[in-house]
Order: C-alpha cells, then sequence, then structure tokens
C-alpha cells in the first residue's frame, strides 16, 4: 500500500521568551519521535515542519490556517502561550485537524474550551496549583502571599492554589497584583514581607518569576524565614537563576531528565544535538504526545480526519518511555503522574542541569482535574 | 499605631526609599536621553537598547574575560559609548538637516537590530548576574540591601557629576553654547561635530551605565530595555527636556511616585506615569521644566 | 458692538511688552493705528518690529499690555481667530504654499469664509465655484500667466504678490504687512508699491518697511523702533528730520529723498 | 594707507552663496589686505552678512574661491577656518543666553598667539567686568554688541569680521566703538566690516566696497570719498 | 517640522502629473486583479494585506498630509478589534454592527488623544502618541473584558446583514476587499476634498494657515480622528478575517510596524502604503521561520530607507518617472 502521508506542524516561540523551554528542542523532540516510532516501516510517510508564532495570536493562527488549508498539515504540536494555543485549539476544531499541546499552561484548553480535536498533554494550571500548593501546606506552609502577575495565566494561577491551600487548611493573608513584564519587584516584595505569610507564592511565568526570585533573595525574604513557592517553574528557569538563588525553591512539573533511565537516556540525545542542554518537560511531552499521536494514525491508516484521529488517541492507552502508562480523557487532558521537586543547594549539584531532587510524587489521578469539575461540554455529567 | 490608608509609616518610608531607587534608573536614563537631544535633537530611541547592551557588556565581560563588576562598571559604559559614537558617526549624522522624525525613526531602528541580534544570540528569557554586594542593612523600617543602597549614591553622584559638568564647567559651557548656535560655536574653532560625537556617547554610556547597574538586580535580557525606554519618554515628557536638573529631578519624582502606586494600587502601577504625563500635558503642554517653544 | 465710527483707530496697543527669557524684545509700546491710513513701522534691524506684529495679531502673547482692535479687547484671542475678526498679516520670509498653485493659494483663502472646509467627503470640485473670483485677485496682482504653476516655482518678487492677493481674498479690514518689498528688484518694488495704495483704499495698512522711498511715498505716519521702544512717531517729513532716528537707523552718511 | 600690491591677506574670488535655492551671492570678488580696515556697504539684503558667513565657513552652499594667507578655505569647516586665525562678531551677535557674561567671554578658545588678554579686554571694556556674572541674553544691546567684539579679541585671531557693530548702539557707543577699531588696528589687526552707517564707517575704514545683489559693484578708497559721493549716493542712498 | 514635506512633494505634483484617466484605468485594472486574485494567491493572506494595508494608509492619511509621526496608531488599530470582537463575541452583534461599533470606538479615542497629542507638534507628537497607547496598552492587558493575554478568541462570524455568508474564506475575501476599497476611496477623498486642502495648507505653511483664519488645532485634530476612525476600520476588519483580537494590535511594536510599512511604501503617496503593507507582511510571511531575526532584518530595513530612500518605494518610482518624463518632455 502507498504510505500514509502524514505531516506535523511544530508551532511554538522560536526566539521569544519561552523558545528556551520548547522552541527548536520541541521541534528536534518531534522528529525523535518520528524516528523512533520507525514510521516509514511502519507504512507511515512523515514529515516535520515548524515555525515561529513570536508569542502574537495573530501570527500563530494565521500560520495555522496556512498549515491547514495549504501545507496539508495534520497536527500542530507544542504551541505554549495559552492564548495563542486557545485560538488555534479554534481552528483546529474549524479544520478538524489535531492539536497536540505541550506548552501551555491554561487548563480552559480542557476546560470550558475544549474540542474534540484537542489534546494537553503534558500540564496546566489546576495541576501546578494542586501540586505546589497541597505539598506545601501539608508539610506547614499554611499561611500565603502571593505575587500575581496581572493577567489571565496569573490569575487563574493564582484562583486555582488559594483554592487548594484554603481546602487543606491553610490561609491565604493577601495578594498583590504585579504588572505584567515589570522588572522591579522591590516594593512588592517589601508588602509580601509585611504580610508575615510563611509561603510567598508565585503566580507568574517566565522573566517575572526569575526577576521575583532573584530579588527576593536581594531582599533577604528567604533569610527572614518565609519560603518561596514558584507555582510555574521550568528547568531553563532555575538554569538561568543559577543554584545560588534558586536553591531550596519547590515546584511542581510533569517530567524531569534526571529521574529514570529512559530519561536520561533521552535527555543525552537531546544533549548532544542540542548544544549541552537538557530537555524540558514541554519538549519531552511533544516527544511523547507526537508518538501517542502516531500510534493513532497507524492504527486508523489516516492522518485526514482529525476528530477520529483524537478520538482514536483517547482510545488506545498511552505508554511510552518518558511519561508511562496513562490515557487521555474524554476531555483531551493527557493524565499522567506530577513530580513535586526541591531545587538542589549548589553544594548538592554535581554540574550543570543537575538542579532537582525529587520530593514527592503525585499519582496520575490526583493530579488533574477530576472530570467532575469539569466544565468542558464533552464530558457529560449524569 | 498611626497609620495611613492601612499602611503603617515604616513601611511608607521603606516604599519612599524603594520609589528613589527605581528613580534611579529613570533619572539615568532620561538625563542621557536630555543630553543628546539637547545637542543633537534627536530622540535616542536605541537608548533602551543601549540600556540593555550595557547590562549584557557586563555579563560578556564576566563570563567571557573574567572582568569582575566593579571593572565592567566602567568598561562596558565605554565599550557600548564607542558603538554609539560610530553609529553617530556614520548613520545619525546624515539626518541633522533634515526633519528630526528622522533620527527618531532612525534609532527605533537600530533599537529593533540590536534587540534582534541579542536575543538572536542569547534567547529572551534573560541571563543571571551574580550580585556584587549580598547582604544589607536593616534600617528599623526596611531591610535595605546593600547594592540598592549603592545603586541610588551611584546614580545620585553621576546625576550630580552631569550636572556639575554641564552647568560649571568650560566645557560644559561649549555645550550650552552649541546647544543654543551649533554653527557660530563652531566658528570660533571648536570642532562641533567632534564634540556632538563625543556627547552622544557620553548620552549612551550613561544608558550603558543604567544597564550596568541594573545587571545585578534584574535579569539581564534583550529585552529589558524596550520596555523601560517608553516609561522613560513618557518621563522625558513631563519633565519637558527643559534643564538637565529637569531630567533627574523629575526621574526621581516619578519613582517616587510609581513606587508609592505599588502600595496603594499596584494594577494601576504601569500606568501611573502615562495619566501623569497625561495631566501635565493639558496642564503644562511644554512639561514641568520645559520651555514653550 | 462697536460701529466703524466710534473708535478713531483701529488698532490700539498699549504698553505692549514681550520678553524672552528676560529679554525684552518689545517694552512699553503704545502703538495707535487710525483707520484707513497706511501707517510703517521702521527701526534698525532687531528693534522689535516683527515682534510688534506678532504680539498684535497674537501669534506671541504678550508678557503685558492690551491690544484692541476696533475697540475690542483681543489681548486673549487666537490668531486664527485674531484674523477672521478681519486682521490678516503676511510674514518677514515668504509665506505661500509652497506645493500649491497659486490658484490654490488663493483659494484655500476663499474657502474659509464658506464653512465647508471640514467636509472630508465633498469633492474638491466643490471648490471650483471660487475659481472666477480667485482669478479676479491674481489679476490684479499680475500673476494669471503663473496661475499653473506651483507657488515654489515663482521668482521672488512674485511671491510677494501671491502673497498679497491671498491675503485680499480674504477681504480683511486691517492688513499688516512685513517688508512686503524685501528682496525684490527694483521694478517689483515699484509695482508692489503701486498695489499697496491700490489696496489701501477703504483698508487700514501696518507695514515694517526697510525701503526708505517706499515708506516716504506710501505712508501716512510712522512709527519709528529702536531697542523695543518707540523712538518718535510722525508723518514723513518730521520723522526724517529727527536727529535720534538718523542716529539709530537712517544714519547721517547719506540722507534720504 | 596699506600698499595696494602687498600680498592680500584675504582673497575673495567668484564667490557664490545660496540658502536653499536661492542664490544670493553672484559672483563676490574683493582683497582684504593686511592691516587694513575694509568695509562692505550696500542695501538691506544685499549679500554683505551671507558674505561674512560663507569667509567663516558658516555657509554650508557656497562656490568660488576664498583664500587667507593663500589657503583656500572653500571646502573647510568653520573650526578649521578658525583655527586659521578669523573671527566673526555676527549681526545678531551671538550671545549665549544659557552663559553668563563671563564665560561668554571665555567661550571662544585661543587659535593664535597675540590675542589680548582678559585684563586687556577689560581695559577696553570695563562695563563687561561689572557685569560679568549677569547672564549673557541680560545685558543692553549695546553691552551686548561689546561682549560680542570683546570675546573674539582674546582669541588671537588676525582678521575680524564684524557684522555691523554700531547697529541699534547709542551714538556715543557707535564712537567708542570706532576708537576700538582704530586701536586694533594700530595693533596690526586686519579688519572687514559690514557697515549700514556709511558716515560711521568713513570714520574708520582705508576702503570701501559697494554690493548691490550679490556682487561687488564698486570700490572707493577712503581718502576719494569727496569725489566719488555722487556715485555712492546714488548706489546707497534710497 | 515636516516630516514629509520633501518626500510628498513628488507624489503631490507626480499625480497630477498623471491624467486621471489613466489613473482611472489603472485603478480599474487594480481592482480587477484584486476580484480574481483569491483564486490563485490563498485568500487570507491577502486579506491580511488588505487590512494593514489600509491602516498604513489611515495612518499615512495623519503622517503624510499633517506631518505629525504618530508613534501609537496601534490603540486605534487594536482598540477597535477588541470592541469589534467583544460586540460580536459576547453581546451577540451581526459583523457589520461590530465593525461600526470599533471604528466608532477608535474614533473617539481618537478625539481624546488627539485633544492631548496635538498641543505639541514633532518628535514631542510621537512621544506623546506613544506614551498614550503604552497607557493604552495596559488598560487593555488588565482589563476583564479584553481576555488579557488571551485576547478575545473564536469570535463568530456570523452572517452579514444577517443573511450573507461569511464563513468561507472566500466570501469574506469580498467583504474585506470592499471594506478595503471603501476606506481606500474614503481616504483618496478626504485628500481631495475642501478639508484636504485646508490640511495640505498647513502642512505646507501652519502660520500662514492661521494667519488665514484657520484653526489649525480643529483641522488636525479632525484628521487625527479621521485616521484613528480608518485604523479601527483596519483593526475591526481584522477581527473577522482572524476570529480574535489580541494583544498583539495594541503593542508598540505594531505602531512601528505600520510606520515601516508606510516609510518603506512611501510617506505621502496615496499607493505608499499599500505597497509597503504588501512588501512587510510578504516578508513577515516568509521569514516566520527566522524568529529573531525578523526584527533584525525590520530594523535593517528601518535604517536603510531612513539612511537611503527616504521617499519609499513608490516615492522613488514617482521621482523616476518624473525624471524620465521630464526628459523625455524636453
Ligand atoms: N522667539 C524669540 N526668542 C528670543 N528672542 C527673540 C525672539 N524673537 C525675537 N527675539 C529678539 O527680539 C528682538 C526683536 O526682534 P524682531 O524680530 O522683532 O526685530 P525686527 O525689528 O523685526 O528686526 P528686522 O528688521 O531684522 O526684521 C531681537 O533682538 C530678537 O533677537
Ligand atoms: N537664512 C536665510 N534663508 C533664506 N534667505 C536668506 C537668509 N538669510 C538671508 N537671506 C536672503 O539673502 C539675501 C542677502 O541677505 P544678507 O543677510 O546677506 O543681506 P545684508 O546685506 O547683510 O543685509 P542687511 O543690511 O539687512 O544686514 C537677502 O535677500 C535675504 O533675504
Ligand atoms: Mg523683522
Ligand atoms: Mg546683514
Amino acid at each position: 500500500a502507498d504510505p500514509v502521508p502524514v505531516k506535523i506542524g511544530v508551532l511554538n516561540d522560536q526566539s521569544g521568551l519561552y523558545a528556551d523551554l520548547g522552541g527548536p528542542g520541541s521541534v528536534w523532540a518531534a522528529k525523535k519521535a518520528v524516528e523512533d516510532f520507525g514510521a516509514a516501516a511502519k507504512g507511515l510517510k512523515v514529515e516535520v515542519l515548524a515555525a515561529d508564532h513570536q508569542n502574537k495570536a495573530d501570527v500563530g493562527t494565521s500560520i495555522a490556517r496556512q498549515w491547514y488549508d495549504v501545507d496539508g498539515v495534520d497536527v500542530i504540536v507544542d504551541t505554549p502561550n495559552s492564548g495563542i494555543a486557545l485560538a488555534v485549539s479554534g481552528v483546529t476544531k474549524e479544520k478538524n485537524k489535531v492539536f497536540i499541546n505541550s506548552g501551555a499552561a491554561t487548563s480552559d484548553l480542557t476546560g470550558k474550551a475544549c474540542t474534540p480535536n484537542t489534546v494537553h498533554w503534558t500540564y496546566d494550571t489546576w495541576a501546578l496549583a494542586n501540586g505546589t500548593g497541597k505539598a506545601i501546606v501539608k508539610t506547614g506552609g499554611d499561611t500565603w502571599f502571593f505575587l500575581t502577575a496581572d493577567y489571565a495565566f496569573g490569575h487563574a494561577l493564582e484562583r486555582d492554589t488559594s483554592k487548594v491551600v484554603t481546602d487543606n487548611g491553610g490561609k491565604v493573608l493577601g495578594s498583590v497584583k504585579v504588572p505584567l513584564n515589570n522588572a522591579d519587584f522591590s516594593s512588592f516584595l517589601l508588602q509580601a514581607q509585611s504580610s508575615k505569610a510563611k509561603i510567598v507564592g508565585l503566580a507568574n511565568a517566565g522573566g517575572d518569576t526569575i526577576n521575583s526570585i532573584k530579588q527576593a533573595s536581594e531582599y533577604g525574604i528567604v533569610d527572614g524565614g518565609q519560603k518561596l513557592a514558584g507555582l510555574l517553574i521550568f528547568l531553563t528557569d532555575v538554569h538561568s537563576l543559577g543554584l545560588k538563588t534558586a536553591q531550596g525553591l519547590n515546584l511542581t512539573a510533569a517530567w524531569y531528565w534526571d529521574q529514570t533511565d529512559a530519561n536520561r537516556t533521552f535527555a543525552d540525545a537531546f544533549a548532544k544535538a542540542n548544544g549541552g542542554k537538557r530537555p524540558t518537560m514541554v519538549q519531552a511531552g511533544v516527544y511523547s504526545g507526537v508518538l501517542h499521536y502516531l500510534k493513532a494514525v497507524e492504527a486508523l491508516k489516516s492522518a485526514k480526519d482529525g476528530a477520529a484521529v483524537v478520538a482514536e488517541m483517547k482510545k488506545i492507552p498511552t505508554d511510552d518511555p518518558l511519561f508511562g502508562k496513562g490515557e487521555v480523557r474524554i476531555d483531551g487532558r493527557h493524565i499522567h503522574p506530577m513530580y513535586l521537586y526541591e531545587v538542589k543547594k549548589p553544594s548538592e549539584s554535581k554540574g550543570p542541569w543537575d538542579y532537582y531532587t525529587l520530593k514527592a510524587t503525585i499519582p496520575a489521578n490526583e493530579a488533574f482535574r477530576p472530570l467532575s469539575e469539569s466544565d468542558c461540554p464533552l464530558v457529560k455529567k449524569g | 499605631m498611626f497609620e495611613l490608608l492601612g499602611i503603617p509609616p515604616q513601611a511608607l518610608f521603606g516604599q519612599l526609599l524603594l520609589g528613589l531607587i527605581n528613580g534611579a534608573f529613570y533619572a539615568m536614563l532620561s538625563l542621557g536621553l536630555a543630553v543628546i537631544f539637547g545637542l543633537l535633537n534627536v530622540i535616542n530611541f536605541t537608548h533602551g537598547a543601549q540600556y540593555m547592551m550595557g547590562a549584557f557588556g557586563a555579563w560578556m565581560l564576566l563570563n567571557y574575560l573574567g572582568v569582575p563588576f566593579w571593572g565592567a562598571l566602567v568598561l562596558s559604559p565605554i565599550i557600548v559609548a564607542i558603538i554609539g559614537m560610530v553609529i553617530e558617526r556614520t548613520l545619525l549624522r546624515r539626518l541633522y538637516q533634515l526633519d528630526h522624525l528622522y533620527g527618531l525613526l532612525l534609532t527605533f531602528g537600530l533599537a529593533l537590530i540590536f534587540e534582534g541580534l541579542f536575543r538572536r544570540q542569547y534567547g529572551s528569557s534573560g541571563l543571571p548576574y551574580n550580585n556584587p554586594l549580598p547582604g544589607g542593612t536593616n534600617l528599623g523600617f526596611m531591610f535595605l540591601p546593600n547594592y540598592r543602597a549603592f545603586v541610588v549614591v551611584a546614580s545620585l553622584v553621576v546625576c550630580f557629576a552631569t550636572w556639575f559638568v554641564i552647568e560649571r564647567t568650560k566645557l560644559g559651557s561649549y555645550l550650552r553654547a552649541a546647544t543654543e548656535r551649533p554653527d557660530l560655536v563652531q566658528a570660533f574653532g571648536i570642532d562641533v561635530p567632534r564634540m556632538i560625537t563625543l556627547t552622544y556617547g557620553f548620552g549612551v554610556g550613561l544608558a550603558a551605565l543604567a544597564g550596568v547597574l541594573a545587571a545585578p538586580a534584574y535579569q539581564v535580557s534583550p529585552t529589558m530595555g524596550s520596555n523601560l525606554i517608553i516609561v522613560v519618554f513618557a518621563v522625558v515628557v513631563i519633565g519637558g527636556m527643559g534643564s538637565i536638573m529637569g531630567a533627574i529631578l523629575t526621574g526621581f519624582g516619578l519613582g517616587v511616585i510609581e513606587g508609592l502606586t505599588k502600595v496603594f494600587y499596584p494594577e494601576a502601577s504601569s500606568t501611573v506615569i502615562f495619566v501623569i504625563m497625561a495631566i501635565v500635558l493639558m496642564v503644562k503642554p511644554a512639561g514641568l521644566f520645559g520651555t514653550a517653544k | 458692538m462697536d460701529t466703524v465710527s466710534d473708535v478713531p483707530y483701529i488698532v490700539e496697543a498699549s504698553g505692549l511688552t514681550k520678553e524672552f527669557k528676560g529679554f525684552a524684545a518689545v517694552k512699553n509700546v503704545n502703538l495707535k493705528i487710525r483707520r484707513h491710513t497706511i501707517h510703517a513701522l521702521i527701526g534698525p534691524n532687531g528693534a522689535g518690529k516683527t515682534t510688534c506684529f506678532n504680539l498684535i495679531t497674537k501669534f506671541l502673547e504678550p508678557t503685558r499690555g492690551t491690544i484692541r482692535l476696533n475697540g475690542r479687547d483681543i489681548t486673549r484671542t487666537l490668531p486664527a481667530d485674531v484674523a477672521r475678526l478681519g486682521m490678516v498679516r503676511s510674514f518677514q520670509i515668504s509665506a505661500t504654499f509652497p506645493h500649491l498653485s497659486v490658484l490654490e493659494n488663493v483659494r484655500i483663502a476663499l474657502q474659509r469664509p464658506l464653512g465647508n472646509s471640514f467636509r472630508f467627503w465633498q469633492s474638491e470640485t466643490s471648490l471650483d465655484a471660487l475659481n472666477d473670483r480667485a482669478m479676479e485677485l491674481i489679476a490684479d496682482v499680475d500673476l494669471t500667466a503663473y496661475q499653473d504653476h506651483l507657488a515654489v516655482e515663482l521668482p521672488y518678487g512674485r511671491k510677494r504678490a501671491l502673497e498679497i492677493a491671498t491675503t485680499l481674498a480674504l477681504d480683511p479690514e486691517m492688513l499688516l504687512l512685513d517688508e512686503p518689498t524685501s528682496g525684490m528688484g527694483r521694478e517689483d518694488i515699484a509695482r508692489t508699491a503701486d498695489l499697496i495704495k491700490r489696496v489701501a483704499q477703504n483698508r487700514t495698512i501696518l507695514m515694517v518697511e526697510h525701503n526708505l522711498s517706499v515708506v516716504a511715498d506710501l505712508s501716512d505716519m510712522i512709527t519709528v523702533l529702536a531697542r523695543g521702544e518707540i523712538l518718535t512717531e510722525g508723518p514723513y517729513s518730521d520723522v526724517s528730520k529727527n536727529p535720534q532716528v538718523v542716529e539709530a537707523y537712517m544714519g547721517t552718511g547719506h540722507g534720504a529723498h | 594707507m596699506v600698499d595696494a600690491n602687498s600680498t592680500p591677506l584675504l582673497q575673495v574670488k567668484d564667490l557664490q552663496g545660496h540658502y536653499g535655492e536661492s542664490h544670493v551671492l553672484h559672483g563676490m570678488t574683493f582683497d582684504v589686505h593686511p592691516g587694513e580696515v575694509v568695509t562692505l556697504l550696500g542695501r538691506n539684503g544685499a549679500g554683505k552678512t551671507t558674505t561674512m558667513r560663507a569667509i567663516m565657513g558658516l555657509l554650508r552652499k557656497r562656490a568660488g574661491s576664498i583664500r587667507y594667507e593663500g589657503t583656500e578655505t572653500i571646502g573647510l569647516q568653520p573650526n578649521k577656518i578658525a583655527r586659521l586665525g578669523i573671527a566673526i562678531c555676527p549681526e545678531e551677535r551671538g550671545i549665549f543666553a544659557s552663559l553668563s557674561v563671563r564665560e561668554n567671554l571665555l567661550l571662544p578658545p585661543v587659535v593664535l598667539p597675540g590675542g589680548l588678554s582678559v585684563d586687556e579686554v577689560h581695559v577696553l571694556f570695563p562695563r563687561l567686568e561689572e557685569r560679568r556674572n549677569s547672564q549673557g541674553t541680560k545685558l543692553s544691546g549695546g553691552e551686548q554688541q561689546m561682549l560680542a567684539i570683546a570675546r573674539i579679541l582674546r582669541t588671537g585671531a588676525k582678521l575680524l569680521l564684524l557684522d555691523e557693530p554700531s547697529e541699534g548702539l547709542a551714538p556715543v557707543i557707535v564712537q567708542h566703538i570706532g576708537e576700538i577699531i582704530r586701536t586694533l588696528k594700530a595693533r596690526g589687526f586686519t579688519v572687514l566690516l559690514v557697515e549700514q552707517n556709511f558716515h560711521f564707517a568713513s570714520t574708520i575704514a582705508d576702503r570701501h566696497y559697494v554690493v548691490e545683489h550679490g556682487r561687488v559693484v564698486d570700490m572707493v578708497e577712503n581718502d576719494k570719498i569727496a569725489e566719488n559721493a555722487a556715485r555712492l549716493e546714488a548706489f546707497l542712498g534710497v | 517640522m515636516n516630516a514629509s514635506s520633501s518626500s510628498s512633494t513628488p507624489a503631490a505634483s507626480g499625480v497630477a502629473a498623471t491624467s486621471s484617466s489613466t489613473l482611472t484605468v489603472l485603478g480599474l485594472l487594480a481592482v480587477a486583479v484584486l476580484l480574481v486574485a483569491p483564486f490563485g494567491v490563498y485568500p487570507v493572506f491577502l486579506m491580511k494585506v488588505m487590512c494593514f494595508a489600509l491602516f498604513a494608509c489611515a495612518f499615512n492619511l495623519m503622517l503624510g498630509y499633517t506631518g505629525l509621526l504618530s508613534f501609537g496608531h496601534a490603540m486605534f488599530f487594536g482598540g477597535s478589534a477588541y470592541i469589534c470582537a467583544y460586540t460580536i463575541k459576547e453581546m451577540g452583534f451581526s459583523p457589520e454592527l461590530g465593525i461600526l461599533a470599533g471604528v466608532v470606538f477608535a474614533a473617539a479615542l481618537g478625539f481624546v488623544t488627539g485633544l492631548l497629542a496635538i498641543r505639541r507638534q514633532g518628535i514631542y507628537f510621537a512621544m506623546v502618541t506613544l506614551a498614550l497607547a503604552q497607557m493604552f496598552f495596559f488598560f487593555c492587558l488588565q482589563a476583564r473584558f479584553t481576555g488579557g493575554e488571551d485576547g478575545l478568541q473564536s469570535v463568530p462570524r456570523r452572517p452579514l446583514f444577517g443573511f450573507i455568508d461569511i464563513t468561507q474564506d472566500i466570501h469574506l475575501y469580498y467583504l474585506v476587499l470592499a471594506i478595503f476599497l471603501f476606506g481606500f476611496l474614503v481616504i483618496y477623498r478626504t485628500i481631495h476634498s475642501p478639508f484636504g486642502q485646508v490640511m495640505k495648507a498647513i502642512r505646507e505653511n501652519e502660520p500662514r494657515a492661521i494667519s488665514l483664519g484657520y484653526r489649525v488645532n480643529q483641522y488636525k485634530l479632525l484628521a487625527f480622528v479621521l485616521s484613528a476612525a480608518l485604523s479601527g476600520l483596519a483593526g475591526s476588519t481584522k477581527v473577522l478575517v482572524f476570529q480574535l483580537a489580541s494583544l498583539t494590535d495594541v503593542a508598540w511594536q505594531m505602531s512601528g510596524e505600520v510606520i515601516l510599512m508606510t516609510l518603506v511604501g512611501g510617506m505621502g503617496t496615496i499607493l505608499g502604503p499599500v505597497v509597503g503593507a504588501a512588501v512587510i507582511v510578504t516578508m513577515q510571511n516568509y521569514l516566520a521561520g527566522f524568529g529573531e531575526w525578523v526584527l533584525v532584518i525590520q530594523g535593517t530595513i528601518f535604517v536603510l530607507a531612513v539612511s537611503l530612500f527616504r521617499r519609499g518605494i513608490v516615492g522613488e518610482i514617482i521621482a523616476i518617472a518624473k525624471y524620465y518624463g521630464g526628459r523625455t518632455g524636453n
């Protein structure tokens, strides 16, 4: 039979703020998945494209449309930045293709904006809040003050985490909304300090997180007995901060390169091809998601009907070297365990990229928002 | 205890001090813009990129050549200033007879180029730069990190020195005179074109110095200047480009106002300067220290 | 509302002072201009003549003093509104619209009282109705041959003529001309002087002029400014004999005739 | 009287000058010999100031030839020309508002030896010492004019370009300035003077060039004024 | 003070020189090409070009015909986009009403900011508009109704006037084409109207216009409002095309891009912005894979355009045409 043509488009930030955590590394991961899957031998002719959405929703949707309309792309993967992810999800549904998101945070992708064509692979705000929030409250960090990035993502993160904190018997003493891309956190940190909360929750991402952690150390927040909880911290953020500043941070992640042998093998290959960098959970998620997608296409012998492919993805259980066994739920959520890590002290680290110690594993069935709380229209409630 | 709008007075003190620190950056940047504008009539849109390059200069000196912060504090501004002077000689110079808007557009283009190149090379997420003066002093009402204290003092010294040179020295008298009548000053035998080059270099150097000072406090990132520069423009519109002292005072003043906004109504802290600008424009279109022209 | 005959002086400026950063360009000038006369303002360079013009037409805010037009206080009026009250000025250096044609230059002035100037949805052909009147004005200043030229292409003297035609298009009651003959050759000067004489019928003219023969020929009254102050005032025959004027302005080496 | 056959200090030949598109100088040709006081006479707008600006290099668009001590300066920048030993006292005086009187006085750098010392300047213009801390443009017009002249005496320039130094000044000051120019001449300075005040010019100058429409139309030696009165009248009188 | 007086000269006389019948023929030809274009070229791309072309033309109306360079036009483009998207998505407006709402909002915003900005000229005007736009940007980032960083997504394409289906790109294409032509004609008419004459006069010699009795600030304000409204029209139309309104549209980079388009095409020429928009959008499309090089290349184009080709593409063509026309004429 003729090989089944499959076109995979990696749409992410290739040059901006999120290029390090996804970017070219995600493209490599997608290609690696195709290779490892042995697509050619299984009768699939797979091609991988990549484009830069520059963190602009209009650029992202333009590319998505053009890929679907003109270039015959069947599936778009990665796409960090919730705004663009939501937009691409809409376009994907309209064109009946497939969208496998790894990089974006918003739990709306599998919540009120869920579609039969979208799968959210790696993590989401609910999982982050749940992981970090619960673990910290349980270990005694029961009073919180939030530094919240003043936009949808930050608000969602604060909201979800506050709920987890209060549900687990903790107390939120206050929060301050920090304008996005604000370079100077001194004033906000001072407010956090005078709140006397045990935990300063950082409901922000990227440069904001890095700057707030850095300045917290300068203002002696941690020395003063308070603890920082970064709600969304990537391996690359820690790398950028340096262990001296980042040590002791608690964070939730879906994947860490130095956790299993399979992970390490993958990471070594990644490092070889990417100038020594280690992969982030987003890049690993791209690999794992593509692998699963190809399985579904192989089963259907066609990539053309996106909804059918996603249905197939939901039908077959997930199983791959990086994320292990799991499932794709009816709402499009990929279910797998999440992990709670602590950032090592410089003295504990064996070298660059050796950053995390595993503190706890959040089992798959607790890691993500239960369907009973879902507002996804695909979930029929009895 | 007596409280002001729910904020204890000590905390207020702390916030005032923080505002001053923040204002230090505004003051240095708007001072550089004002110096350049005074002599070249160019709004230097590249200022933000040059601030960023100052910070990167420090980072590169440290990581490639092992030059510590204190060396970079001197070297990085000089290097960035030299790059600036080359730009002035090769590009800006050709635009002086034209509408001043062309200078704005040219420097805007340059800002894009610099930012793009640094993003290409170093990514957007930023690089760490260690604090050269860790620790701090407990002032009772707040914990003042040593480095921040250094920043304010350094900025005050630099601003005052600039003011002194321009207002009180022979060199300054050339500068002031050339601002009024460059042609006549040149006809007295002073090499005004070279002076313009050096002035641009100096203004740029101020931006780069602010960048070096920012490196340990913030993240060194290619985009650190592009957002800041627009705020500094607003500072400059408010101050009015009228005088050196005006640029300095407005910079510090707005830093304090912004700091207080962060306490009382943090959501507005990124807009407060623009709101003040709108009000100033209504009441005094030429700016607080500006002379109507 | 004042009627014309109420006030013998169309413009009365009193105590007019203008300081630039502490430097007084015009100091306490009291200037009265009688209706239907040609009044000349002379004085050495930098005496403050142009500044006086700018003050009277409100292009500059006076530091002190008041200005009345037809008895009405215009000290706080906007310059565009001064023009609407019938006092229109020319400029020391060419005041045409360089890249509009001669016809369009004049039409811009004619168009203003029409009140259609904000109509961006109307075709400019609606302005063609003004062409006849514009052509008359152009003919008055001998520019018919140039009507389709861009103003920038005109020789210098013709530009001044165009400027006068444009000014006349507003049918002003009071005209202020800043050095109307400066930069002109002898021939142009004669023609312009003639034109000024003609348009002065039923109008009041205040002009700054360095050409003393033009001043002598045209003006009914002369005010001499020096260092921002009025040195003397009177008809040419008196002023030209005033030794102070001769010293400060005309010089003793050569008398005018 | 200066020997007309000596090599000219300043030699202007077929000088063309433009402001943007308007052609203002149409082939000015004249000489100034060392130690001479020469005036350019002419009506308003004849191009006298423009000639001065062209010599100083301040006029952007200029062509022809201007030689100073044999050096061609037509392509030089103003600062280079100044360093050859030429200094200008501009028509509008060019006193700097942001500088004090003293700063204004000390502004032009010394380009050649042989200039006046600050003390000598103060002897000539005692008022300037009294007002030294005042802001430059707060001086009276006459004082500003003195300052504009005084500051170029310090520089050691040998050729002084004075554009209407008597303009707007009280007669007594004009007289004073006349004396100063004579003093300068005695000290070996060469002066190119633009004057509207012919009477004043005739008391200090050696020769007069008459400028009309951007060219020299006549030259009269000062001691032959009487014979040429009618001709001058025709050119200058209006 | 006038950025465009030199560059607009060739345009003004160039338009005058070309007889109006050739212009009409050329115009009809262009429309004909646009009518069949979507069958050869990807329609979404064409629509994007038209939206930006309209935006650039609107911007150019301000710059080319008043000499005022606004560095904040993104606020009208993006502000209108938000209003259009919000009214359609959340309030159930039909597309035409949504666009109208967007345009009205942009005009109102133009009026308010114009009142402040036109008090200053030249670089100050540029800085003031930039700062005001930045203020608006932060407002949009924080306001609830804009959806913050996510923007307003999946704006439905309801039937136009209740019965014309525009869900197909090809149908929408003709709507966008109609809007673009409408906007372009409005601009063309404005330039050639009594108002346009006065604007030209103000640009050429503002003090003289005042001395003739024109209250120039009112004219500038009207020009500003018109330009804002038309920018809003472009922004609202873009919402229909991409079904999305986002922060990109109000960010200062957007203001920079529209300046770039105009500069590249030719400031003060009527077709320049269209050409410039087409060039820049195409370039962005092809360079999309190059990441940060886009910035570098855009910056380089800025520098080159300012240093070497200040007349822009269309301006240079007109100048060349004039040169040869002049030579053969003699
Ligand atoms: N905007 C200004 N700022 C500062 N000084 C000014 C300004 N305008 C004019 N002056 C000064 O005011 C004085 C009077 O200037 P004005 O232009 O009124 O002279 P004028 O009598 O018209 O001279 P001219 O015959 O040369 O045109 C001059 O000394 C001039 O330098
Ligand atoms: N900056 C300028 N731009 C355009 N034209 C100018 C400029 N300055 C002078 N002119 C014109 O050049 C011609 C010569 O001017 P110039 O100042 O040299 O005359 P002048 O002989 O010095 O007159 P005055 O006796 O009034 O000082 C005049 O017609 C004048 O209008
Ligand atoms: Mg004057
Ligand atoms: Mg002169």
